[in-house]
C-alpha cells in the first residue's frame, strides 16, 4: 500500500515509520474487538506484575509469601512468577522449607 | 490471491509422530510427501512429553531427530499450521483444497531469535505447557519446534507494533498476512490426525476442574521436562514440592459414564513411568498408584512395572470414589481398599494426576468421508486383522492414535504399515495407469 | 555372484591436501533432556573441552539432536569454519545418522565426526557418583577430540543390491510382508520349515475382536501370495546357509521333498499305518506319518513326516511303498531378510498346576483346538466326560518370578506379560458361551489386559455372562488338585481370591485350561548364522523400539511378528507391513550404502611380505599386485574394499604398520589410549 | 587435578562394536551403577591391535585392560581366534617387562550382557585394589633391571 498523495520530501525511514504507524491504527480500528480485549488483559497483567515486583524489591520470597502479601491467589502468583522467570524477569533462589524462593533478576545480579 | 497448486504422491495428515513417521518411510522410498500439520510446529503430543516408557529415553531425543528429517526431506514438503478444507475424488486422484493459516510472521526470513517475543507485552496460557505456564502473544512454540519460527496470536495481539520493532529481519512481522489456499493434488492419503485426552474435568466427584491440584497426566508430563513451566515438579497452586503425589488410573477410560468404555492402553504405563521419574526428582516423595488393574502389555513393559515396584512405588488396588480439597488446597482422597474388604479410607495427598483417557483428535468424516466407529469415534478400519491401516476407501489409510489408543512404540510401527499399504496401493495404481511401467 | 566393483574408494587416504588444513574442531556436548546433564556437568565439561588444542568451539545444548542443536553445527561448520566434529551424547548408534545429516548439510564430509556415548556409559551409569561422571565425561570427550585430528574424509561405499528378500516363516507375519514387498515391486522368495503355509493363526478358530474366520484369513492372504508373480514360495524348506551382506546376502536353502507323488497322495494317505500325535490339534489327536495339516492347507499336496517315517509303514494295494527323502537345495542371492519365524506356546513343566499329572489340565491353544474339533451342536467333552464348568489360569509361564516361578531348563524365568492371552482366554469364554450355553468358566487372574480395540468388550460380556473372576497373588499360585473320590468333578482348583479379600476358596472342576504364554520359536541355529540377537527374554532385538523398531543391528534383516515379542494377529499384521516398507526404502533403488570402513594399504609402507592375506579370513578381499615403483616391479597388497568385511585382522599382522582400517586406524587407537591414561589436560596438546 | 587423576587407577575396556559395547550400553540403559575409573572404547575387533599395542598402554599408565569380544558371536570370520592368539603372546611379554599378566583380560561380553559387564568391571576393580597400579611394577622393574 503505497500512499499517492506523499508529496513531502521526508527521509525515506521516516516515511516508512509513518506508513507503519498508519497500517497500524488502520488495522486496530479493523479489529477492534480482540484489539480491546488484549489491552485489557495487558493492563491487569502489567498490574499484577508490578504488585509481584514491588514484593520482590524487598528480597527473595516465595509464592506463598508472595500470595500473602500482594493479596493475590497464590496459583495466580506461581502463573505469573513462571512466566517471569521465563522471560529471565526473575531468578530462582534458594528452597525454603518445601518451597523455592524467587528474585528479581536485576537484584540477584547486585 | 491466486491459489497455489501442488502435486505429490501422498497427502500426509497430521505431523504427529505417526504422521511424521509414515511420511519418512514413503520419502525414503522416493515418493514425493506432502505433510501438513494444523499446529504451528510438528512433532504432536509425543514432543510434549518428558521421558518415555520403557526406555526412558527423553522424547525430544527420538522425537526432534525425526522432526528434522521431516523438515530437510528432499521428498517431503511440510506445511504447518494448515488445515484441510475439503477433499474431492476425481478418478485416482484425491484433490485437497488446504489452507495455511497466518502465523502474521514471514516464515520463510524468521530465524526464530524470539526477539519479538521478549519484547511483546501480553502474555498467554502456554498451550505446550498445558497452560501452566505462560508465553506471550508472539513465540515460538517450545525450543525445539520446528519449523524454528514465530507466531502471533492475533486474538490476544493489542497490534502495539513492538514485535516488529524488535525483529530484526525487515518485513518479517507482517500484521496483514492473508490464509494461505492450496490445492494439493494427491494419489493416497495418510490420515495420522492423532489423539487429545480426556477432560480433566469430566468427573464432578474428582472436582470436576476446581482443584488447581488434581492435574492431567499431560500436565505431569511438563512438570517433569526440564523444559517445563516451573524447571521442577511443583504444585500448580502455590509453588509447593509435593511430597505426597497419586495416581489415579482409568480417571477417564473403562467408564461408560463418560462415554469412553475402552481402555485408552498407554495410562498404566505413563503413570508408572511418571511415577519412577518423580521417586528420582523428588526422593523422598511418597507415590502411590490407584488401580484397578495393570496393563503392562508391551515389550519390557512387566519388568518396567516390576522395577518400579521394587523402587518403593505404592501399588493399591482401589477404586477413588471421591476427591475433595481442603483449606490449604491438599487433596483427600477417599478409596475404596478392593484387597481389604472394600472398606472405604481416606488419604491425603499435595497432588493428584488423573490417569485421563484417549479421544480421537479428529474426526475426518465430513472433510475426507472417511467414517469413524460408532463404538469409539476413532477411525473405522474394516479389516483390521488383514490390513490394519486400511479405511475400506481406495488410497486412504489412517496410522497411529487416529484409529484407537496407542503407544508411541505402536504408532510408530503402524505408521510404518500405512506406508506400506500405500506404497502398495500408489505401485499397483501406477502399473494399472501405465500399463505395467511402475514407479521408479 | 555378482560383479564387485572394485576399487570403489581410492586405495590410499587423500592426506595430502588434509595437511594444508588447519584443523578446527567443534566439540558439542549434549544434555540430553537431563539424561545427561541431570548427572554430568555439562557446562564444565564443555568448558574443559574448549581449552585443547584444535578446539575452535565447545558447545552445550539440552538436546543436540534437535532442530536447534543440529543448526549449531551446520553454523559452526558455515561461520567458523569447523572442519572437525566431536559429539558426545546418548550412544552413537542412535543418532550416526542425524548427525551426519547435520553435517553434510554443514557441508562438511560427514565422516570428520566423532561420536562419543556419555549417556548410556556415563551419566546413566554413575548417577551416584557426578563428580566423577563429570570427569569421566571429560576424558571421553578427550579421546573424540584427539581422535577427530586424525580424521579422514571417507565416502561410503555404493553397492549394487538385489531387490529379492528372502522371508523366513511361512505363518501370518512371513505372508504379510511377502505379500507387501511383492506388491511394492520386490522379489520375494518365502521358506517355510514345515510342510504347509499357514502357522499358527490356522490352528485358532476364530479371531478378535472381528470374530472372522482365522483358517478364511490365512487361506485369503496365501492365495494373494501365492498367485503374486513376484512371489516364490518353498514350504519344507530351511535355511541352512549364508554368507555376504546386505545387498548381497549368498543363501542356500535346503528344502525336503514331500515324499509321494499327487497321483499316489491318498492312497498314501489310506495305506499309511503309523500314526504320531498332531502338532495342529497340539497333541490332541493323532496323524499319519503322511499327512496333511489341516483340510484346505496350502499347499493341498501332502508330505511325508521324515522324522517318524519309517520304511514300510506306507502301503498301497498291500505293497510297501519305499518312499525317501530327496532334498533339494537351492542357492540364490537376496538383498534382505525377513525374520517371521513366530512363536510357540510356553510348554508347562511336568505338574505345573497338575499338567501332564493329571490329565483334566490342558492348555488354552488346546482348548481351541477341543471346540474346533468338537461339531456344531454337540456339547463340549473332554474324555468322554461333558464339560459343564472350568477354570482358567492367566499367565502360565508369563510374568514370572524368579524365586517363586520354577525356572526352565536353561535357568530363565519369563518375566514377560504375553499380550494376548487376557483378551484370548475371554474371546474364547465368549465363544463357549455361544457354542455351548451353561458352561461356566472361572477365570483365576492377576490383571485383566484387555487393552485393544473392542477387547473390553470381552471382559465386559463375560462378568455378565458365563464368566466368574477370581485374582490371585503372584506369590500365592493357585494350586490343581484331584478331588476326593466320590466327587462330581474331577479337579479342584484351591485359590486365594482377593476380589473375596483373600478367601480362600476351592472350586470344583471339569477341566482346567493353562492360559500359555508366548515364546519365541527355537531358532538358534539361524541366530548363530545370521548373527542377530536376542534379548534377554530370547525374542529377537530391534535396534530401537521407537527409532528402529524392526531392524536388526546386521544391515538388511528386519523383524516381522512374533519372531519379535508378543503380538496379536492385528499387532502381527502392522509389524509385518512395517518390516516390508523398511526393507522397500532400502533395496527399491537396486543399490545400498555400506560404511566406508575398510582396509587400506600404504603402499609407501608396505613391503609386499603378505602376512596380511596369510591372516585374512576373506574371499579377494585382499591380493598382492605387481606394481611398478621407481622403474622397479614390486609387489604391494591391494584391497578389494566390497569384500573387505573391515574386520582389521590385517593391521595386528603387518609388521610395518602398512594396512589399516578405514576410520579406526590403530594410530587413532593409541592417541585414545594416551588420552585416558594421561591425567593432566595440557599434555594432550597437538 | 593432576593429584587426583594419578592416584585414580584406570580401565581400559576395548569393546567390540557388535558384543561389549552394545553390553556396556545395555548396562546404561538398565541404569546400573558401576565405578567410574573404566573407560570404554569401541573397536569393530580386537584382532586390530598387534601385541606392542597393549604394552605401550600399560606402559601408558592404564592399569588394567579388559578385552571384550564377541567369542563365538564374532561376526567376522577367524576373528575371535586370533585375538586369542594375540592376548595370548601377550602375557609372556607383559611379565618379561614385570607387569602382573592379570591386568589384561579377555572375556565374551554379549550385546545383553549387562551382569558379566558388571562383573568384570567389579573384577577388575577389585584385582587393581589387591595389586596396584601399573606405574609401580613398572618402575619396580625398571630398578631391578638397573
Amino acid at each position: 500500500m503505497v500512499d499517492q498523495d506523499a508529496t513531502k520530501k521526508v527521509r525515506p525511514d521516516k516515511e516508512k515509520s509513518r506508513l507503519k504507524a498508519q497500517l497500524l491504527k488502520r488495522l486496530r480500528e479493523e479489529r477492534s474487538a480482540s484489539v480491546e480485549h488484549a489491552q485489557a488483559l495487558v493492563k491487569e497483567q502489567n498490574a499484577i506484575r508490578r504488585q509481584i515486583r514491588k514484593v520482590l524489591k524487598s528480597g527473595p520470597k516465595t509464592i506463598p509469601q508472595i500470595a500473602q502479601e500482594t493479596g493475590l491467589p497464590s496459583a495466580q502468583v506461581l502463573w505469573y512468577v513462571a512466566a517471569m522467570k521465563r522471560y529471565n524477569i526473575v531468578v530462582e533462589g534458594e528452597m525454603e522449607d518445601e518451597y523455592y524462593t524467587y528474585q528479581l533478576a536485576q537484584e540477584a545480579k547486585k | 490471491m491466486a491459489t497455489d497448486k501442488i502435486n505429490v504422491d501422498v497427502l500426509v495428515v497430521g505431523g504427529g509422530i505417526a504422521g511424521m513417521q509414515s511420511a519418512l518411510d514413503l520419502a525414503d522410498q522416493g515418493y514425493q510427501v506432502m505433510l501438513v500439520e494444523k499446529s504451528p510446529t510438528i512433532g504432536g503430543t509425543m514432543i510434549t512429553l518428558s521421558k518415555v516408557f520403557p526406555t526412558l529415553d527423553c522424547a525430544s531425543c527420538i522425537t526432534t531427530p525425526k522432526m528434522s528429517a521431516v523438515a530437510h526431506h528432499d521428498n517431503i514438503q511440510m506445511f504447518t499450521y494448515t488445515e484441510v478444507q475439503s477433499v474431492e475424488r476425481q478418478g485416482n486422484r484425491y484433490i485437497a483444497q488446504v489452507v495455511k493459516k497466518p502465523r502474521y510472521v514471514n516464515e520463510n526470513i524468521c530465524t526464530g531469535c524470539r526477539k519479538c517475543e521478549y519484547a511483546c507485552p501480553v502474555e498467554v496460557p502456554s498451550v505446550f505447557d498445558q497452560d501452566l505456564g505462560a508465553y506471550r502473544a508472539i513465540h515460538v512454540p517450545f525450543s525445539t519446534a520446528v519449523p524454528q519460527v514465530a507466531v502471533l496470536d492475533m486474538d490476544n495481539c493489542m497490534l502495539c507494533g513492538k514485535c516488529e520493532k524488535a525483529c530484526p529481519v525487515e518485513g518479517c512481522i507482517d500484521y496483514e498476512q492473508k490464509p494461505q489456499e492450496i490445492e494439493v493434488t494427491a494419489k493416497a492419503i495418510v490420515l495420522a490426525t492423532g489423539f487429545k485426552i480426556t477432560p480433566v474435568d469430566a468427573k464432578a466427584e474428582y472436582g470436576g476442574g476446581k482443584y488447581p491440584n488434581v492435574i492431567s497426566a499431560l500436565a505431569m508430563e511438563r512438570l517433569l521436562a526440564p523444559t517445563g513451566p516451573y524447571g521442577h515438579v511443583l504444585r500448580p497452586s502455590d509453588g509447593k514440592e509435593p511430597e505426597s503425589i497419586a495416581y489415579v488410573q482409568c480417571a477417564g477410560s473403562r467408564d461408560k459414564s463418560l462415554g469412553v468404555p475402552y481402555c485408552s492402553r498407554i495410562c498404566c504405563m505413563y503413570a508408572i513411568k511418571q511415577a519412577m521419574l518423580l521417586s528420582g526428582a523428588l526422593p523422598l516423595a511418597d507415590i502411590t498408584i490407584y488401580y484397578m488393574d495393570i496393563r503392562t502389555f508391551g515389550k519390557g513393559y512387566e519388568q518396567f512395572y516390576q522395577n518400579a515396584k521394587a523402587m518403593g512405588i505404592e501399588f493399591v488396588k482401589a477404586k477413588v470414589a471421591k476427591i475433595t480439597e481442603d483449606e490449604n488446597q491438599n487433596l483427600r482422597v477417599r478409596v475404596e481398599m478392593m484387597e481389604e474388604g472394600g472398606q472405604v479410607e481416606e488419604r491425603e495427598h499435595d497432588l493428584v494426576v488423573l490417569s485421563v483417557g484417549v479421544l480421537p483428535a479428529y474426526n475426518p468424516e465430513a472433510v475426507f468421508g472417511v467414517p469413524v466407529s460408532s463404538e469409539d469415534n476413532f477411525i473405522e478400519i474394516p479389516s483390521p486383522n488383514f490390513e490394519p491401516c486400511n479405511t475400506g476407501f481406495p488410497g486412504i489409510f489412517a496410522a497411529g492414535t487416529a484409529t484407537g489408543p496407542m503407544d508411541i512404540v505402536d504408532s510408530i510401527v503402524m505408521a510404518g504399515a500405512a506406508a506400506s499399504e500405500a506404497t502398495a496401493y500408489l505401485h499397483e495404481l501406477a502399473a494399472a495407469e501405465n500399463g505395467g511401467v511402475t514407479h521408479d | 555372484m555378482t560383479e564387485k566393483p572394485e576399487n570403489l574408494i581410492p586405495q590410499e587416504p587423500e592426506s595430502a591436501a588434509q595437511d594444508e588444513e588447519e584443523i578446527r574442531i567443534g566439540v558439542y556436548t549434549c544434555g540430553c533432556g537431563g539424561n545427561i546433564s541431570d548427572v554430568v556437568d555439562i557446562e564444565k565439561t564443555a568448558e574443559a573441552l574448549s581449552h585443547m588444542p584444535n578446539v575452535v568451539v565447545s558447545r552445550t545444548d539440552a538436546a543436540m539432536c534437535s532442530d536447534g542443536g543440529q543448526s549449531l553445527i551446520e553454523e559452526d561448520i558455515k561461520n567458523l569454519g569447523i572442519n572437525r566434529v566431536v559429539i558426545g551424547s546418548c550412544k552413537p548408534a542412535l543418532h550416526r545418522q542425524t548427525f551426519r545429516g547435520a553435517i553434510s548439510r554443514g557441508g562438511l564430509n560427514p565422516y570428520f565426526y566423532y561420536h562419543v556415548g556419555i549417556r548410556e556409559q556415563d551419566s546413566w551409569v554413575h548417577h551416584d557418583q557426578p563428580d566423577e561422571a563429570t570427569k569421566k565425561a571429560i576424558r571421553l570427550m578427550t579421546t573424540g577430540v584427539v581422535k577427530a585430528r586424525m580424521l579422514e574424509p571417507l565416502e561410503p561405499i555404493r553397492l549394487p543390491a538385489e531387490k529379492h528378500v528372502l522371508v523366513i516363516g511361512g505363518g501370518l507375519a512371513g505372508l504379510r510382508s511377502a505379500l507387501d514387498m511383492a506388491r511394492h515391486g520386490l522379489k520375494v522368495t518365502l521358506i517355510e520349515k514345515t510342510p504347509f503355509l499357514g502357522g499358527r493363526v490356522a490352528q485358532l478358530e476364530t479371531l478378535f475382536p472381528t470374530e472372522e474366520s482365522a483358517r478364511d484369513l490365512i487361506r485369503k492372504l496365501v492365495d494373494k501370495v501365492t498367485n503374486h508373480p513376484n512371489v516364490t514360495v518353498y514350504t519344507y524348506a530351511e535355511l541352512v546357509g549364508m554368507s555376504g551382506y546386505v545387498g548381497d546376502y549368498h543363501v542356500k536353502v535346503l528344502q525336503h521333498s514331500r515324499g509321494v507323488s499327487d497321483d499316489m497322495a491318498d492312497a498314501a494317505i489310506a495305506g499309511c499305518t503309523k500314526e504320531v500325535p498332531d502338532e495342529f490339534n497340539y497333541g490332541l489327536t493323532k496323524r499319519k506319518v503322511v499327512y496333511r495339516a489341516y483340510p484346505g492347507c496350502y499347499p493341498e499336496s501332502p508330505a511325508v513326516d521324515w522324522e517318524h517315517y519309517e520304511d514300510g509303514c506306507v502301503k498301497v494295494n498291500g505293497e510297501p511303498l519305499h518312499l525317501e527323502d530327496q532334498p533339494k537345495v537351492w542357492e540364490f542371492t537376496v538383498g534382505g531378510i525377513v525374520m517371521a519365524t513366530g512363536f510357540r506356546p510356553y510348554e508347562p513343566y511336568e505338574g505345573e498346576y497338575g499338567y501332564g499329572v493329571l490329565p483334566e489340565v490342558i492348555t488354552l491353544p488346546q482348548l481351541i483346538r477341543l471346540i474346533g474339533l468338537t461339531p456344531e451342536g454337540q456339547p463340549l467333552k473332554w474324555q468322554g466326560r461333558e464339560v459343564k464348568n472350568l477354570a482358567m489360569v492367566h499367565c502360565v509361564g508369563s510374568r514370572q518370578i524368579a524365586g517363586i516361578n520354577k525356572p526352565q531348563p536353561d535357568g530363565q524365568v519369563n518375566d514377560y506379560c504375553s499380550r494376548v492371552c487376557c483378551t484370548a482366554i475371554l474371546h474364547t469364554a465368549a465363544e463357549l458361551n455361544k457354542r455351548f450355553p451353561g458352561i461356566r468358566v472361572f477365570d483365576l487372574y492377576q490383571d485383566i489386559r484387555t487393552y485393544g480395540r473392542g477387547h473390553e468388550d470381552y471382559y465386559t460380556e463375560a462378568s455378565e455372562n458365563n464368566v466368574l473372576f477370581m485374582r490371585y497373588h503372584n506369590d500365592e499360585l493357585p494350586e490343581v488338585e484331584p478331588a476326593p473320590a466320590g466327587e462330581k468333578r474331577p479337579l479342584v482348583v484351591k485359590v486365594k481370591d482377593y476380589l473375596t479379600w483373600g478367601e480362600e476358596l476351592e472350586v470344583p472342576v471339569d477341566l482346567v485350561v493353562l492360559a500359555v504364554g508366548i515364546m519365541p520359536n527355537p531358532i538358534e541355529d539361524l541366530i548363530h548364522m545370521l548373527k542377530i540377537s536376542p534379548g534377554t527374554d530370547r525374542f529377537l532385538l530391534e535396534v530401537h523400539p521407537k527409532l528402529r523398531p524392526v531392524e536388526t543391528a546386521v544391515p538388511g534383516i528386519v523383524l516381522a511378528g512374533t519372531a519379535q515379542g508378543p503380538m496379536n494377529t492385528q499387532e502381527t499384521n502392522a509389524a509385518a507391513a512395517a518390516a516390508a516398507v523398511k526393507m522397500s526404502a532400502l533395496l527399491g533403488a537396486g543399490s545400498v550404502e555400506l560404511e566406508p570402513f575398510v582396509a587400506y594399504v600404504n603402499p609407501d609402507k608396505c613391503e609386499g611380505l603378505g602376512e596380511c592375506i596369510k591372516v585374512c579370513a576373506y574371499e579377494d578381499a585382499l591380493t598382492l599386485r605387481t606394481v611398478e615403483v621407481d622403474g622397479k616391479q614390486v609387489q604391494r597388497a591391494v584391497v578389494t574394499p566390497a569384500n573387505c568385511a573391515g574386520c582389521g585382522a590385517c593391521v595386528s599382522a603387518c609388521p610395518n604398520r602398512a594396512i589399516d582400517l578405514r576410520g579406526w586406524t590403530l594410530a587413532q587407537y593409541e592417541a585414545m589410549v594416551d588420552a585416558i591414561a594421561l591425567g593432566d589436560m595440557p599434555a594432550l596438546g597437538g | 587435578m593432576a593429584d587426583s587423576t594419578e592416584k585414580e587407577m584406570k580401565i581400559l575396556i576395548l569393546a567390540t562394536l557388535s558384543g561389549g559395547y552394545e553390553g556396556a550400553n545395555s548396562v546404561g540403559q538398565s541404569h546400573f551403577e558401576y565405578a567410574a575409573n573404566t573407560y570404554v572404547l569401541p573397536v569393530v575387533s580386537p584382532a586390530m591391535f598387534p601385541e606392542d599395542f597393549y604394552l605401550r598402554a600399560f606402559e601408558r599408565g592404564i592399569d588394567a585392560i579388559v578385552v571384550m569380544y564377541s567369542g563365538s558371536d564374532c561376526p567376522y570370520r577367524g576373528a575371535a581366534e586370533r585375538t586369542a592368539e594375540i592376548i595370548n603372546r601377550v602375557f609372556p611379554k607383559m611379565k618379561e617387562r614385570g607387569i602382573n599378566p592379570r591386568r589384561l583380560r579377555l572375556v565374551a561380553i554379549c550385546t545383553v550382557c549387562a551382569k558379566p559387564f558388571l562383573e568384570e568391571v567389579a573384577h577388575a576393580n577389585e584385582l587393581l585394589s589387591e595389586i596396584g597400579p601399573v606405574r609401580d611394577e613398572i618402575a619396580a622393574a625398571q630398578a631391578q633391571a638397573a
